[in-house]
């Protein structure tokens, strides 16, 4: 039986990102935004519901597609949108931007924009865990076009074979920028591909919240049983651009109107409402708070300030004491 | 017959397309790959339409895989081939530098002489675009510190149209790095416009006060502070590099000659700069020319951060390269 | 039935590398050789078997343990010595050394020492006979260490998803320098890691030249006819040290012993003279022959010449014109 | 307490063994990775025994993975540990360069300073044992040029003893170079040596003609073509840089203010090596002070060759280091 409030939460979570991301891309178009932005719209329910599945204290690791990650590992929408500004009021102090969110406390490690370069540091952190003994999941997550580097292979054998606390999400978005699947790899079975490391593997639609938080239940509660490894493969899709300057010339309309139909959003929110869980009232409540939210977030991103010239060469290194 | 007289009005971007078009045509031995070049039509555009006439066997998208495809470069070179490899930015091309180092630039050598490697790789390179610590780098000078390989850095629309079948033609790997914001770089080109030399400097601007250094993405910079310089009656003599490596020093030497004074701009991070060889060439080879210590102007010693007052305030400027060139001439050995 | 002329030949090729070596062995105490030296000895069967499958016009690429190949291959000794003297004369020119054997002729490229490092050439090589159209293999030989690296999974991912007619034969000797392979990979079954990027794959005793004969022929047979690449596990084992600095801490004498006994050379040779193939007096003039032809080599390395020290910087770019 | 006066004789691989045996002691942190260091005993037999020692958890054998396990050793130390990662060779570093660069020198920065790294990356390097291409290469100085990392070549037994813990207790990631000529110096060494300071370059000599200046494997050769230029009368201050970044300028230009001369010894390639970083530091910092242009002694351009003579005239000799310095105290402004 589906439990309400977690429901509600689960919803919430979503929505949260889907329109805190559609102001980016309003605010993209405005100036106040630059560099890349690489939206996540369409994706939610994947990191919503893996999210749900990890503890305050495990680690995070995600790509230069994490605004919706951030903030369902509870960084604040404000911090996450001051970065995006560039002001020093966000999590980076405004140095990294949309694609390198940082934030100690949530114990969030980026925001990493090299395709892969997250997996080789995530076999560190499950690998130091282990040698102190404390009962922590590092949590990577990537999308399938990093499948295809050599840091992938690398990091699941090392994973597997020293048995690490690690969970490898894969979100498979069916495109690595312009590059389908089938382009990309000779096999297109991609938990096959991590079993083959002797890594347990599951996929699982990532259009649905409930089966990601389900799977990620599952294979965390292996992780922390200290079973090893897993992999979990979400099948998802971007509805939006790669980024702000994709011209989309390597997929259809109707491929991309056919998955919108699944969205995560409003098929979930139909779900509830058959299910008398949510009403109108209460979805417009909930669209009023994330509004509240966001709207807050705008304001003290806007009010932000930015870093002093002067302090430009700062924590390149730390400061020596002397 | 190329008409020389007709100019046409196009951008870099168009230029490097009309030039990987022409190769293509010309040498079937020529083909394209890298990550979406193809379908996505090249992350700047560069390859857009190729893919449609040339077919997806010749402009060949390719997985994630850094290090494999521009290894398959360097083998497909070795067995006849011309390969023209894209990386899409030079920031990921550390994944594959292992390639290019141990193999590309040593083969030759290590082999006795035995095999060529007409290949080019192709790389967007520099800062400005505000996209932070991982998507800024300029490493063109850095690579010039391998023997074996060359660096061309186009940075008119002339050697954007003409270095590609130059480096191509070259029986050695040659790494052309595009300053991805000279992309939308607009002007005239001669309509007949073809191959250029990639073994000479070239002065873009001849002056008599001082020598302004650069290439690529500077020398737009470079020549606004020269414009500026100009106003306050300082004539400066701009030199754009265009080949990183081997440096072709007799040109500088001789702007140096008659200038006497000398500043490099060069966007890579200051310490280990191309700037500082540039200047250890000088120490070393015109000493007692110099009226006044060689300046540089390079970016600052930090990963480049996000923000835009930052990031500028990190690489070269129009004002701190006059700054720097006001400072060297009001210098007195 | 077995051939009698071509078990005549394999056992020559492979008297001739394991003599060869022996004698490399004896010119680095004797200070001749210098650098690492990687023995193959024990191996023998592997490269004389694969190689006589191939045809002159595939290409061949190596890594630092492939003296055997180049002799197998056709190059001559007197220039495989010379070049482990460092002569000119040698098929590098002398530059090279014993890791850095190369030979335009032959179409041996390499004598590679960066492990995995010929992987991505071989897909270049292959991916160009493909667009050529031309009937060609290109064999790339590594060890099982080399499994454990990125350009391994990005090679072979490529390979497949391209078709190029590339051969991969992996050595396995168990052991890269002391890391034995079920420290160094998860999933010690390579071939199972091969067909999970759909390359076909076998498992062959890499101690029996006739087994690796037939398991290359049946490959290269199908590579040949377009099926796209296939890869080879031939299962060996190094009876000397990693390189002449190898304590062997890492295994044990008795296992080493356990694995002389199925030495290539030994077996085989007890094999034909079972079969009335061989008798004494054959194989005493082939050792013979073997002899001599190293006692040339020797020779012909001695009478080399040193590089001028003036030609220290020639071929590091092609000279121009001008 | 340290008993400073009792010596012992021993060597740099030894010492560099007691400093990783002393690291691994006094913090459980600590944890040595890489290819062979445990069962084969490092591939230099450095980490020979330690394996015994601590177990195979903390001397922990790694498949052929760079990019991996240096990136382990990244995300280890963003977790609370102190990792040490062996890279058999900087030869082999390439392949973990985007991991270094990328990742190492770049999250503190790019997090707004909420991060340390406090890793130690270790790595042989340096030409002499007729290795060849792949094998030889001196990639300390062009490493350098990453804002972000530390770069230390310990060059004696005091610094293969004392430089280790200090740089552990660094949070930001330090690569240690070790150059594989001088495993096998033999020395003597305070019996109580221990953690030595890394911010500073040591006059190893005091002269007052010129100053040599150098790091690493060329100490030696440095040393000597000191000794030879004594017995001609010249008189060679000779400065160990012990850090390449960030480089000690002070006492490098304290020692030309007195001898204002200057030849700099670095194995690397001369096109964008270290050598030129100072040379143009002291055209920048120190123009007035030189009597003479300041000179170099680098390796040759190309791919370091296996023959003994060619490698020989490959690298820096102190033939070569004598003679320029003898040509450097000849000139004259
Ligand atoms: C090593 C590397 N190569 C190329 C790029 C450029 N790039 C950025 S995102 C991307 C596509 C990645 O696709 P995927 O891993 O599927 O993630 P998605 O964007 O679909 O979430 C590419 C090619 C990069 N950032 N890093
Ligand atoms: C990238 C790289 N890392 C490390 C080394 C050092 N090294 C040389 S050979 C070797 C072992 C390779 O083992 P394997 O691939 O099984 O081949 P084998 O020596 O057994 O024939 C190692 C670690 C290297 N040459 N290249
Ligand atoms: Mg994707
Ligand atoms: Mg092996």
């Amino acid at each position: 039986m589906l439990d309400r409030a977690l429901a509600l939460k689960l919803l919430g979570d979503m929505l949260r990102v889907r329109r805190f991301e559609e102001k980016c891309a309003e605010l993209y178009s405005a100036g106040k935004i630059r560099g890349f932005l690489h939206l996540y719209i369409g994706e939610e329910a994947v990191a919503a519901g893996a999210m749900r599945a990890l503890e305050p204290d495990d680690a995070i690791l995600a790509t230069y597609r994490e605004h919706g990650h951030a903030l369902m590992r509870g960084i604040p929408a404000g911090a996450v949108m001051a970065e995006m500004y560039g002001k020093v009021e966000g999590c980076s102090r405004g140095r990294g931007g949309s694609m390198h969110i940082f934030d100690a406390r949530a114990r969030f490690y980026g925001g990493s924009a090299i395709v892969g370069g997250g997996l080789p540091l995530a076999i560190g952190f499950a690998l130091a865990d282990k040698l102190m003994g404390r009962p922590r999941v590092t949590a990577c997550f990537f999308g399938e076009g990093a499948v295809a580097e050599g840091e992938f292979h690398e990091s699941l054998n090392l994973a597997s074979l020293w048995k690490v606390p690690a969970l490898f999400l894969c979100e498979n978005n069916l495109y690595a920028m312009g590059t389908a699947l089938q382009r990309s790899e000779a096999n297109t079975d991609l938990c096959e591909k991590a079993r083959s490391y002797k890594v347990a593997a599951r996929s699982v639609d990532g259009m649905d919240v409930l089966a990601a938080l389900d799977a990620t239940e599952q294979a965390v509660a292996e992780v922390r049983a200290g079973g090893g490894p897993q992999f979990i493969e979400f099948r998802t899709y971007r509805f939006r651009a790669h980024s702000m300057f994709d011209p989309e010339l390597y997929r259809s309309k109707a491929e991309v109107e056919q998955w919108k139909k699944r969205c995560p959003i409003a098929t979930f929110v139909e779900r509830l409402q058959s299910e008398g869980m949510l009403d109108d009232a209460r979805l417009a409540a909930m669209e009023t708070e994330v509004g509240d939210e966001i709207a807050a977030a705008v304001a003290f991103a806007e009010a932000g300030s930015w870093e002093p010239v002067e302090q430009l060469t700062r924590d390149v290194y730390t400061a020596r004491a002397s | 017959m190329n008409d020389t007289t007709k100019v046409v009005r196009t951008t870099y971007r168009d230029a490097l397309r009309e030039a990987l078009r022409e190769a293509m045509r010309r040498d079937g031995r020529v083909f394209l790959m890298g990550e979406d070049v193809g379908r996505y039509g090249g992350s700047y555009a560069v390859s857009k339409g190729l893919l449609e006439e040339f077919g997806e066997e010749r402009i060949r998208d390719t997985p994630l895989s850094e290090s494999a495809f521009v290894g398959a470069g360097i083998g497909a070179a070795l067995n006849g081939m011309l390969p023209i490899v894209e990386v899409m930015t030079c920031n990921f091309s550390l994944l594959a530098l292992d390639q290019i180092v141990n193999n590309a630039a040593t083969i030759r050598h290590m082999s006795g002489g035995q095999f060529s490697i007409p290949l080019v790789i192709r790389m967007a390179t520099g800062a400005g675009r505000q996209l932070a610590a991982q998507h800024s780098h300029s490493f063109e000078g850095w690579y010039a510190h391998i023997p074996g390989i060359r660096i061309v850095t186009p940075a008119t629309l002339e050697d954007a149209r003409g270095m590609l079948w130059t480096a191509l033609m070259d029986p050695d790997p040659v790494i052309m790095f595009e300053n991805a914001l000279l992309y939308n770089l607009e002007g005239e080109l001669a309509a007949g416009a073809g191959a250029v030399d990639i073994d000479r400097a070239a002065v873009r601007r001849a002056g008599a006060d001082l020598t302004l250094v650069t290439y690529g993405g500077s020398l737009g910079k470079t020549s606004r502070a020269a414009d500026l310089l100009a106003e306050q009656g300082v004539s400066a003599e701009v030199v754009d590099l265009r080949t990183l490596r081997p440096l072709d020093m007799p040109t500088v030497l001789g702007s140096l000659a008659k200038t006497h004074r000398m500043v490099i701009v060069d966007e890579g991070w200051k310490s280990g700069s191309l700037a500082a060889e540039i200047m250890a060439r000088a120490m070393e080879e015109a000493f007692f020319e110099l009226d006044a210590p060689v300046a540089r102007v390079c970016s600052a010693e930090v990963p480049i951060p996000y923000p835009k007052h930052l990031e500028d305030a990190a690489i070269p400027q129009v004002a701190t390269i006059v700054d720097a060139a006001l400072r060297t001439v009001s210098r007195h050995v």
